[in-house]
């Protein structure tokens, strides 16, 4: 009866590729493009749990009983708007470090700080 | 009127798969698009048309119009924008493809 | 027949994922995202009919527009850039 | 995949596959919302980035085996975890026990809004809403901080030739744009003011607004866009939508109750919920709208900027 988590393991296996592009890849904006797939596992984690067998959608219209749960909804809906006012403040940031390094390599920067020291 | 509304169905499903062999299988970009862009508003149109046939009341139906005359202007209007952006940027069909891999490969703003 | 339509949109939304990862070149990307762009729009209709409140048209009036805008804006900002010509006329 | 460009282009796919997602998992609202975000702004914001970041990506020199084995060292422990968790889809899960049940069943008496996803985001939950808003606000704001460039006043002459030149070459697309930019700006506002009986409300139709100002400036230039939108007011806009908000629970403080109580503002409570409700979407509206349009002239007029001193 393990089948009944395949949900979980699914935002597990989508929020471990999105850290290894975080840890593993050294472009800025490929390390915001992991962030984002990351930020989006959680999302579909949290709608997920929401879902009820048998449910619609929380719109309250006559003639139905079952509904899914409205609250993880409100969290992600709030959320994925956050989300992408947060990833361009970390776009802007890495535009800006371009401008001042002329690089967005992790080791290339490193590499002209210690050259600063 | 299930019988109608199946048929489109299944020829808007039918003509999806078709454009879909097409992006895949044909050899250079301005043949996918043909592909593309030919069964596209059909088939969206043939779905649609499908579709209100299943519910043929009120405000449903007319949300579905909107969708469709939405598709109707932009699919046509995005497909001319891709290809007047290709022509622009000279990428020929099949022979000089050697070429605009150079320049795929060369152009970095 | 809603299911076999929805399948059919999923079997080309696959292929268009394919063409997006090999796509030679960049118009071959952004047509395959704009081809998906288009079977979403068709998705969620079928899915709001398959499951039974097909109130919720909103969502794929949304995508339609959405689908518009961001193939303009790919055209804009990549090197495909349809107003590149007329910049470097203007000089 | 060291080609940027197509590592963006699969993201959009990425956000589009989500929100059929969200859709197959009964959270319309949530997937109107990722729909406008995922799959528009943020990818035309990345391409943004990418125009002036560079397109592609130094190779790696180290191995990334070290990375794999944390990776997935974390992961398995991570499934080991949900080993416990409720299964999928049951109505008996914990999650579904607690408040839930007080919204689904009472929402309607207590506010009056059949979609009960807009009633708890305004009434039951008004201070997180709050706080997000403020959090927007404040990204807009480090946004403007990090890369706001003084535009000088160009010669309106100069804009007008553009435009006339420009005018010739994009005929067809100009002139759709122009018959749909008003539908889009109309559909904002029924996605802004239908929240309450279906999927919408103040983010999804500030994000479509802000949608459709992108529209008009990338066909029309960034000179056109910043007189038809002066920036200084739309920074002044998103500073009203959050007063707004606030102010909303301030009036309901001095009339004698909680902070973002509606019932305080009308003298039937669920009059006052729905008046409540209306003008704090339209403060989430403003300011959403504002913030993305903002996020996005900045970027846009950056990358003006940077081409124009190389030239």
């Amino acid at each position: 009866m393990l089948m009944g988590l395949y949900n979980y393991w699914v935002v597990v296996v989508l929020m471990m590729v999105g850290f290894y592009i975080v840890i593993a890849h050294g472009n800025l904006i490929k390390k915001i493009v992991g962030l984002s797939i990351f930020q989006t596992s959680v999302f579909i984690f949290y709608i997920s749990m929401a879902k009820v067998d048998g449910g619609t959608a929380p719109i309250l219209a006559e003639g139905i009983k079952q509904y899914s749960n409205p609250l993880p909804h409100v969290l992600i809906l709030t959320a994925i708007v956050v989300g992408i006012a947060t990833t361009a403040l970390g776009l802007a940031l890495a535009v800006r470090i371009k401008e001042a390094y002329g690089s967005i390599e992790e080791e290339e920067i490193q590499k002209k700080d210690n050259l600063d020291c | 009127m299930d019988i109608s509304s199946a048929l489109f169905l299944l020829i808007g499903g039918f003509l999806c798969i078709s454009g879909g062999v097409g992006i895949l299988r044909f050899p250079d970009f301005y043949t996918r698009m043909h592909a593309v862009g030919v069964t596209e508003t059909l088939a969206t149109a043939m779905i649609l048309i499908g579709l209100m046939l299943q519910n043929p009341d009120g405000l449903v139906v007319v949300k579905l119009m909107i969708i469709l005359l939405m598709t109707l202007f932009i699919s046509p209007t995005a497909s001319h924008a891709l290809a007047s952006a290709a022509v622009h940027n000279n990428l020929m069909p099949e022979l000089d493809k050697k070429e605009d891999n150079e320049k795929e490969t060369s152009s970095n703003p | 027949m809603l299911i076999a339509a929805t399948i059919a949109i999923l079997v080309v939304m696959i292929m268009a994922i394919i063409r997006a990862i090999m796509g030679p070149t960049l118009y071959d990307r952004i047509l395959a995202v704009n081809m998906f762009g288009t079977k979403t729009v068709l998705l969620i209709s079928l899915l709001g009919f398959v499951m039974g409140r097909p109130e919720f048209l909103d969502i794929a009036i949304v995508y339609a527009l959405i689908n518009f805008i961001s193939v303009i804006g790919v055209l804009h900002y990549s090197d495909a850039s349809i107003f590149k010509r007329s910049d470097r006329q203007k000089k | 995949m060291k080609d940027l460009f197509a590592v963006i282009m699969l993201s959009g796919i990425y956000g589009l596959l989500s929100a059929s997602f969200f859709v197959a998992m009964d959270a319309v609202d949530v997937a109107f919302t990722e729909a406008s975000v995922g799959a528009g702004i943020s990818t035309l914001l990345m391409l943004v980035a990418i125009t002036m970041t560079g397109r592609s990506e130094n190779p790696t020199r180290h191995k990334p085996v070290l990375a794999l084995a944390v990776v997935i060292v974390t992961g398995s422990l991570l499934i080991y975890g949900t080993l416990d968790m409720p299964y999928f889809g049951l109505a008996q899960d914990p999650v579904h026990l607690h408040v839930a049940p007080r919204y689904i069943n009472d929402s309607m008496q207590e506010v009056g809004v059949p979609n009960i996803v807009t009633s708890v985001l305004a009434s039951y939950r008004g201070f997180d809403t709050f706080g997000e808003v403020v959090v927007i606000f404040t990204a807009g704001m480090g946004v403007l901080a990090l890369l706001s460039v003084a535009h000088r006043p160009k010669d309106t002459a100069e804009i007008d030739s553009i435009n006339k030149s420009m005018h010739e070459e994009h005929l067809i697309l100009r002139i759709v744009a122009k018959i749909l930019i008003p539908f889009i700006l109309l559909f904002a506002l029924y996605v802004q003011f239908h929240g309450d009986f279906g999927p919408g409300g103040g983010f999804q139709a500030g994000v479509i607004f802000a949608a459709a100002i992108i529209l008009y400036t990338m066909l029309f230039g960034m000179s056109t866009a910043r007189r038809v939108i002066n920036q200084t007011y739309i920074q002044l806009f998103a500073a009203i939508g959050v007063l707004l908000y606030g102010s909303v629970g301030v009036i309901s403080l001095l009339n004698g109750k909680n902070f973002l109580d509606y019932s305080a503002l009308s003298a039937d409570p669920v009059a006052g919920q729905h008046l409540g409700i209306l003008l704090i979407e339209l403060g989430v509206g403003i300011t959403v709208a504002s913030v993305m349009v903002i996020i996005f002239f900045n970027f846009a007029g950056r990358k003006n900027d940077q081409q124009n001193n190389r030239e």
